[in-house]
């Protein structure tokens, strides 16, 4: 493929662009001037954390900027078009016939109110392409080949009838409708489950290759991007850190950023001491039966957490984890079944427990943006469990909140006054781990506390919550879907699957075959940084040696 | 679509049980109110006798509770009873009302919910632009008057031309036309009144949904913006548009009184005051029944409709 | 055609004027206010800095009416309808009151009565509307029976009803609006905290073992504001209208106490002849509802987080 | 919001003490302000359309309410009656050709007028007009008209075109209280009326009737008084409350006649083209009553001081925009015979102190109680009222009651209030209603044993010289003693398209020509 291309005329030419987004009424620049050259039928992975300019990259590449932003300077060619001086219809035209996007959640970008075929035959109908009953011939030819399962009816579904993996190959059955010479994928599988994202990347890659079209293929997630680009360019702050192909950037990256992003995976905690014989579990979940009104969510679930040990509990999103930890904290009391906490049984019903009972438990939410008041200060947030429980007030208090905030590594003058908004996802979700050691408990709830964040962010959230462990003596539930950070953190691991668990064990023996064929799709299903380790997984899965058992396309 | 009519039905005796309610609270607020049916009838001509004879002859010598469940007992059998002030049946006084309010609702209606969807569109696909902040200003104004005022100045600039009548005398049996010629005005007065309201909801509603991922992949789509408002906004925001106009529609029959006084319109907002001050029991409860029915019935149509406008709510997984 | 001319140029003259207003009100403001309010102000759109600059401006009125009313609120000063100019700025009344001391008690009193109804009917709806939604339940369902059986009585024949039963003194007024704007108030509250109560801080507050109202007041309520203030600034004006509707009926607020409802109402047949004196009070409540509004625009847009 | 009950009051009739006959002469009629565009001659046709400030969709037929002007005139048009108040206040025959009374008038004898039918077709006969009057009779009778009927002992037939009426007691009204509009004359079916019938034997038939909306009535074909009267082929009653929406009606021609003109605005509808006012004043006076039994009005000083602090002509200025006439705080207006010119009270602060300090105050705080139900701008009367009483230290506290139930919660409960009075014809009556000590309708409580000696004594008396004196001293002691603050007798205002015609005489008893102008009027 890379030789091929590099043969191909150019299609898009970017030199010198500067994009400026608007806040507080003052324009600050996004985008600081980057050069950007495709070939047709090359796909060019662009990588970065957010916030560094490659999404608002990517839909330049498209000649549009999101309200609030507008291009500053340089220059747009697309096969011939200056996509900066060319008049807004004539732009309008190129969109989704020749340039097409794939946004990240395709949930939320298909518009819930037409059904999917209709939205696949607008693009095509629209742009004068085809007719409608054509279009909609080749929508069920492209699902088919999106490897859709039912591909002659899914298009006559509404986005809310249809999962995730397979919404976002309806998306990029979408974006192919016009047969665009260029797509723009912007982290396409990034709100995935790791098992699914295997599939959309696989069909991605397939249907790009088999169309010849190029590709932008963002993304923050490395061993994705090894899988999909023939060239990476990496990104910081809006401008470019370096650029290579492929196998050569991951090889041999120049520069410190680049390496810095490839040593993210590096991090993983050390084997813990061995447990006293008779150490009594902080937590203990003794045969767990639950249910959300008639419907059943968790069958006999039981396992146990010990003082300075992590557990992660794995499995994907309606596995029953997260509903594990609410039985924990007592928002959903189970129907049989019971909480023990240091050996003595938890009321069912939070509202049941003693302020201390609750103080001893805390939780970190996924979403640090929710699981943050917005018009409460920094200094309310973490303060009000340290006055609550503790009863600290006036200077004792404000000393207090200075020492959590230097806990978790931020500066405490710039910080306390701040409100929520004005801080970065990871500072926000420090402030969530703040907040939950600031109640002084015993035993801390991570529910997927770093799956919003930035590899490079949730490494260093990762690292903090291993040192604040050994120092406060505390046990960690850790619940994720994201096999990497088990193996980075956990002590033990717990492996759901439909509320009931399915394996459970010290990670060594998890991260070790033989497996439960469950787990063993997972570990697998998680991609390494190896640009052949998408195609050697789909020939083994071909050969039926490594989660034969399920048809990936059911997933 | 089970779960719809299952839907229907409890929303229909719970209505049911409102307007029980309703009644009860008009009732009990009609025994609270200063005077009673015989005094308001007779007025100041009243005298000690004629007093004493009036309140035995409507009955209001029993007590309160006695003659409510009088009145539920006929009304569950169909008998609304009769007015105690001119002691016509109440259905037949009621009746003709009823079809006139409805009449100019619909009018109002027919005209005002085009006319500010229309607006609400345009404002929102040009937000920001001067026909936005023109309409804005004006509908806003509109609302802000007094509708007798927005009345009186129709009036004065339509009616004092000759262009329409002044007021609404109906004669019995006109041809379809002639009621809407001579309807127009408080049907135009009503429509100014409302029609800020839900223009205001439907560009609001639209704008809310522009940051939608969805609508920005309908650009990305090269979608124009007339078709992404229209097409891609509009659908997505029709539950909190289909429940202004419901409100909105359920204020156009029961909150014109005064529309209904400027005009000389015979609807049943005028007849409720009335009877009110007649303390018509009969009849202040008829009117209230209608009035609770229509509000909750609107209410019931919006979530009905606004469910189904939500293929997510229509087509379970 | 010269009478067209002549409005769009006086049209034209208005809108000119306002922006300058708006422009010149921000400019002051922006100077005087302390830092973080002055960047807030400076993002503030023409319309909403026009707006903010009208309501300041009677907020001055209904403040310093005294002192800038040339005669008494009740005083008979003159013969009726005494035309504008001379002695009196703009003419008198039926009864020969000056127009413009009326005028200017009138915003004070109204603006007065409708703000203390309004925040009545805020406190009690806003703080029934969150209870009901972060208890759910059997309370909530209480609460909104009781909310639908009120609402589907006509709110003017309810508002007249009651008032006939406790009489017309201005605090019965200010109660029997302020309950049934109240319903109106409770909704929007319960609709709007329903999207609060399944937040993550909620569950956090509420596992920390926070009481009730700490949850509903410093947890729920700051984050309802945006669109509970902006109902606010309608229902503000709305309360002008009810009382100008009841007025009209015959039950307005007491005489001689001026008020730009009853005003209105009281000259409203003028109107028919073409002359503009009542024009004056309801012009000046068009001017403050239409200034709200634009402020209210700004706050929604604002709390949208849409960027252009 | 509803209709003014005051105007349920019965009984204004420019009164002429007559014992027998079927015409007179009459004296006492006012002659009509205005631009008058009377035409001398009446022309036959058109359809009338006129809208009046009240009507209620509670409103019936029956008689016995009536309790608004549109009620009381639709009967007037549809009916006839026993006799019939004439525009110049002298009373003529109606269905009654002509009547005699025994030597004590305790017994009265009408000869009805042959040859009058109900719109049936069924001629009208003796049994009819006593089924209707006992219609108002009798311990169950709810009617309006209860005291007017009440003196009757006994109503007796003598053949089929004679009734004869004996009274308790020698009535020489009685003939003039019978023209009363809630007694008419409807078909009797075996002795009784039905009430809710439009059947009558009047100018109009009912075509429709919606109430509190519209009537439409067309020329009774058979109509006795042809081709005198009942001149336009059709009618059409309309109820229009609003009063800007009346006059707009007006001045857009949708109807011909509006009643109640807004006197504020009377100037500007007066320059609108095609449009003439015409005004009557009569017996119509507004007051201001004092509980007389209660402190601080139990003190006639207070009582005087309150008389001294209102600025009357101010009042009729501004309230009745000239529109009326000043009141002397007595109810007997200038065109009753017995009319004492007394001089005029003005308007005197100093005075009113003096009168204060005599009651040992020096300043007084009073409630004042108002509606726009107790006449309309009652509301701005007492706030000019109250302005004009400061200046003599006396604060009047405004209070604006509902209209709704004004006359049973306000008028007679609350110590001080205002109140709408349409009077009587006769001095005797008007002071027998709403002075004598303990009557129903005595609104200042007033007992004052002197007036009510003299009251008494001259019902009896003859001579008219004594009599004058005795009803002079009675209207001196309700001015400077009475419970009641009299400002001003009020006109009635109407509207009139110029196509109307009228007489060159208007009836000034009622509104609209003593409520026929439907049949006395015509398009010129």
């Amino acid at each position: 493929m890379t030789e091929a291309a590099s043969n191909k005329p150019v299609l898009l030419t970017i030199r010198g662009l500067r994009i400026e987004g608007r806040s507080d009424e003052k324009w600050s620049e996004i985008v600081k001037g980057v050069d950007l050259t495709l070939r047709r039928g090359e796909v060019l992975g662009l990588i970065g954390e957010s916030g560094a300019g490659k999404s608002t990259l990517g839909l330049a590449a498209m000649g549009f900027t999101r309200d609030g932003c507008r291009i500053s300077g340089g220059s747009i060619d697309f096969d011939g078009i200056d996509l900066l001086t060319a008049p807004e219809p004539v732009r309008r035209g190129l969109r989704g016939k020749r340039i097409a996007y794939v946004a990240q959640s395709a949930a939320a970008s298909f518009n819930p109110a037409h059904r999917l075929i209709d939205q696949y035959s607008e693009g095509p109908v629209q742009h004068g392409v085809m007719g409608k009953a054509e279009a909609q011939r080749d929508a069920v030819e492209l699902y088919r080949r999106m490897r859709l399962p039912n591909p002659d009816e899914i298009g006559f579904r509404y986005p809310h009838q249809v999962s995730g993996g397979q919404l976002q190959r309806a998306m990029t059955a979408m974006a192919m409708a016009c047969r665009p010479d260029l797509i723009i994928f912007d982290e396409p599988t990034t709100a995935l489950d790791v098992t699914t994202q295997i599939e959309v990347l696989s069909a991605i890659r397939d249907i790009v290759a088999q169309f010849d079209t190029a590709a932008i293929y963002i993304t923050h997630d490395l061993a994705v991007v090894a899988q999909m680009a023939d060239r990476i360019k990496v990104l910081l702050h809006g401008e470019e850190v370096e650029e290579a192909d492929t196998r050569t950037m991951l090889s041999t990256p120049r520069e410190d950023y680049t390496k810095s992003l490839w040593a993210v995976r590096s991090f993983e905690r050390g084997a813990q001491p061995a447990l006293p014989a008779a150490d009594v579990p902080v937590v203990e979940l003794r045969n767990i039966v639950a249910a959300y009104g008639p419907v059943p969510v968790l069958h006999d679930v039981s396992f146990e957490i010990h003082r300075r040990r992590t557990v992660a509990v794995v499995g994907e999103s309606g596995s029953g984890k997260s509903t594990a930890a609410r039985v924990i904290t007592g928002l959903l009391p189970p129907s049989s079944g019971s909480v023990l906490f240091e050996g003595q049984p938890l009321p069912a019903d939070y509202r049941q427990r003693s302020k201390d009972q609750l103080r001893q438990a805390q939780m970190i939410y996924q979403m640090a943006d929710t699981a943050l008041n917005p018009k409460h200060r920094i200094r309310e947030i973490i303060g009000r469990p340290v006055r609550f429980y503790l009863g600290k007030s006036g200077k004792a208090l404000t000393e207090r909140i200075r020492e959590l905030l230097r806990l978790i590594e931020l500066e405490p003058d710039l910080f306390i006054d701040r409100l929520p908004s004005e801080l970065s996802g990871g500072q926000k979700q420090r402030i969530g781990i703040a907040r939950a050691l600031a109640a002084e408990p015993r035993f801390i709830i991570c529910d997927e506390v770093t799956s919003a964040l930035d590899q490079l962010v949730a490494e260093g959230i990762l690292r903090l919550l291993d040192r604040l462990q050994s120092e406060f003596d505390l046990a960690y539930m850790f619940i994720t879907h994201d096999l990497a950070t088990v193996k980075a953190i956990a002590d033990e691991v717990v492996v759901m699957k439909d509320g009931r668990v399915v394996e459970q064990g010290p990670k060594a023996e998890m991260f070790a075959p033989p497996h439960d064929p469950y787990t063993e799709l997972l570990l697998s299903s998680v991609p390494e940084m190896d640009p052949d380790w998408l195609d050697r997984l789909l020939a083994e899965r071909a050969a039926g040696r490594a989660g034969g058992s399920l048809p990936a396309s059911q997933l | 679509m089970s779960d719809i009519w299952w839907m229907i039905l409890r929303r229909l005796a719970l209505g049911v049980l409102t307007l029980f309610v309703v009644t009860l609270l008009i009732f009990g607020a009609i025994q609270l109110l200063p005077g009673d049916p015989a005094q308001a009838i007779l007025g100041q001509a009243a005298t000690p006798e004629t007093l004493a004879a009036l309140r035995t002859e409507l009955g209001l010598d029993l007590p309160a509770w006695r003659r409510y469940l009088d009145w539920i007992g006929g009304v569950l059998q169909g008998d609304f009873g009769v007015s105690l002030a001119n002691k016509r049946p109440i259905s037949e006084l009621i009746a003709g009302r009823l079809a006139n309010t409805l009449f100019l609702a619909l009018y109002a209606a027919v005209i005002a919910v085009p006319l500010s969807l229309v607006l609400g569109v345009l404002a929102a696909l040009w937000r920001g632009s001067w026909f936005d902040r023109a309409i804005n200003v004006l509908t806003l104004s509109s609302i802000s008057f007094p509708e007798f005022f927005v009345a009186y100045i129709l009036i004065f600039w339509l009616a004092q031309s000759g262009l329409f009548p002044s007021i609404s005398n109906i004669p019995p049996g006109a041809p379809l036309a002639e009621k809407l010629y001579r309807t127009f005005l408080p049907a135009l007065t009503l429509t100014l009144v409302v029609t800020a309201h839900m223009m205001r909801m439907t560009r609001a509603a639209i704008i809310n949904l522009l940051a939608s991922p969805y609508i920005e992949m309908a650009r990305l789509k090269g979608m124009g913006p007339t078709r992404v408002i229209v097409h891609h906004a509009l659908p997505n925001a029709l539950a909190p548009i289909i429940n202004v106009v419901a409100l909105n529609l359920a204020y156009l029959i029961t909150g014109v009184v005064v529309v209904e006084v400027v005009f000389v319109y015979p609807g049943l907002g005028q007849l409720m005051v009335d009877s009110v001050a007649k303390r018509d029991i009969p009849v202040v409860q008829a009117a209230a029944l209608i009035f609770a029915a229509a509000y909750i019935l609107l209410n019931l149509a919006a979530d009905v409709l606004s469910t189904l406008s939500n293929p997510r709510l229509v087509n379970k997984r | 055609m010269v009478a067209t001319l002549r409005f769009t140029l006086w049209l034209a003259v208005a809108v000119v004027a306002a922006a300058v207003l708006g422009w010149l009100f921000r400019a002051v403001l922006t100077r005087i206010a302390p830092a973080n309010a002055a960047r807030l102000l400076r993002s503030a759109p023409l319309s909403a800095s026009f707006g903010m600059a009208v309501i300041v401006f009677y907020l001055l009125v209904a403040i310093l009416a005294p002192t800038i009313a040339p005669f008494g609120e009740r005083e008979v000063v003159g013969a009726q309808f005494m035309p504008a100019g001379g002695e009196f700025l703009l003419g008198t009344d039926n009864l020969g009151r000056d127009m413009f001391s009326r005028l200017v008690f009138g915003v004070r009193n109204t603006v007065s009565i409708a703000f203390i109804t309004t925040a009545l009917a805020f406190a009690v709806g806003a703080v029934l509307g969150l209870l009901a939604a972060m208890v759910s339940g059997w309370l909530d369902q209480l609460l909104s029976r009781v909310v639908d059986v009120l609402m589907a009585i006509p709110a003017l024949i309810f508002q007249l009803l009651l008032l006939t039963i406790v009489g017309t003194s201005i605090i019965n007024m200010i109660l029997v609006i302020a309950l049934i704007d109240s319903t109106r108030v409770f909704r929007l509250a319960r609709a709007v905290a329903m999207n609060i109560v399944v937040m993550d801080y909620i569950e956090a507050a509420k596992l920390r073992g926070e009481g009730l109202w700490r949850l509903i007041i410093r947890e729920i309520m700051p984050n309802a504001a945006a669109p509970l203030v902006a109902e606010f600034g309608l229902r503000f004006c709305f309360v002008f209208l009810s009382i100008s509707a009841l007025s009209f009926l015959g039950l307005g607020i007491q005489p001689p106490t001026a008020d730009l409802g009853s005003m209105v109402r009281d000259n409203a047949t003028l109107i028919t002849f073409g002359e503009v004196t009542p024009l004056l009070p309801a012009g000046a409540i068009a001017l403050l509802t239409v200034a709200v509004n634009f402020v209210v625009d700004w706050m929604l847009h604002r709390a949208s987080g849409l960027k252009e | 919001m509803n209709g003014n009950p005051a105007d349920g009051r019965f009984g204004a009739v420019s009164r002429r003490g007559l014992l027998r006959g079927a015409t007179a002469l009459g004296t006492a009629a006012l002659l009509p302000l205005g631009s008058g565009r009377a035409a001398a001659q009446p022309k036959q046709g058109g359809t009338l359309r006129l809208a009046m400030a009240h009507g209620s969709s509670t409103d019936s037929y029956d008689p016995a309410m009536l309790e608004n002007a549109f009620a009381q005139l639709f009967a007037t048009a549809r009916n006839g009656y026993m006799t019939e108040i004439a525009a110049d206040g002298s009373l003529t025959g109606d269905i009654a050709e002509s009547w005699e009374a025994s030597p004590d008038a305790r017994v009265w004898t009408f000869k009805l007028r042959e040859g009058v039918t109900f719109h049936s077709g069924k001629p009208v006969t003796a049994e009819d007009v006593i089924a209707s009057l006992d219609y108002h009779r009798g311990e169950e009778s709810t009617s309006a008209a209860k005291p007017i009927v009440a003196p009757i002992v006994e109503i007796a037939a003598d053949g089929p075109g004679t009734v004869v009426v004996t009274l308790e007691s020698g009535n020489a009204d009685f003939p003039f209280v019978i023209s009363d509009y809630h007694l008419p004359i409807l078909p009797a079916t075996d002795g009784r009326i039905d009430p809710l019938s439009p059947d009558g034997c009047g100018g109009y038939v009912v075509e429709s009737y919606e109430p509190g909306v519209r009537a439409s009535m067309t020329r009774n074909p058979n109509y006795w008084k042809l081709p005198d009267r009942a001149h336009f082929d059709a009618v059409e009653l309309l109820t229009i409350i609003d009063a800007a929406a009346r006059q707009n009606a007006l001045i857009t021609g949708e109807v011909d006649v509006i009643d109640q003109v807004d006197v504020n605005t009377v100037h500007l509808l007066q320059r609108a083209p095609g449009v003439q006012i015409l005004s009557t004043t009569g017996t119509q006076h507004f007051t201001f009553a004092m509980d007389t039994r209660a402190a601080p009005f139990s003190d006639n000083n207070v009582r005087l001081a309150l008389k001294y602090a209102i600025d009357r002509q101010e009042l009729l200025d501004k309230v009745l925009n000239g529109y009326g006439a000043l009141g002397n705080d007595q109810p007997v207006g200038p065109s009753d015979r017995f009319f004492a010119d007394l001089p005029q009270r003005a308007y005197d602060p100093d005075k009113a102190k003096f009168h204060l300090k005599e009651a040992g105050l020096d300043t007084l705080q009073v409630p004042l109680s108002a509606a726009d139900a107790a006449f309309p701008g009652a509301v701005d009367a007492a706030v000019l009222y109250s302005e004009q009483a400061a200046a003599a230290g006396i604060t009047i506290d405004v209070i604006r009651e509902p209209n709704d139930g004004y006359w049973s919660n306000v008028w007679m409960v609350k110590p001080f209030v205002a109140v709408y009075w349409s009077g009587r014809p006769t001095a005797d009556w008007m002071f027998s209603t709403a002075y004598a000590a303990g009557v129903a309708w005595n609104d200042t409580f007033w007992d004052n044993e002197r007036f009510n000696q003299l009251l008494n004594e001259a019902r009896s008396e003859l001579d008219e010289v004594k009599r004058a004196e005795m009803y002079r001293e009675m209207q001196l002691l309700v001015r400077d003693d009475g419970g009641v603050v009299i400002p001003m007798f009020a006109s009635y205002v109407m509207g009139l398209s110029d196509a109307i015609g009228h007489p060159e005489q208007v009836s000034a008893n009622w509104t609209l020509d003593g409520f026929r102008a439907v049949e006395r009027w015509w398009f010129a």
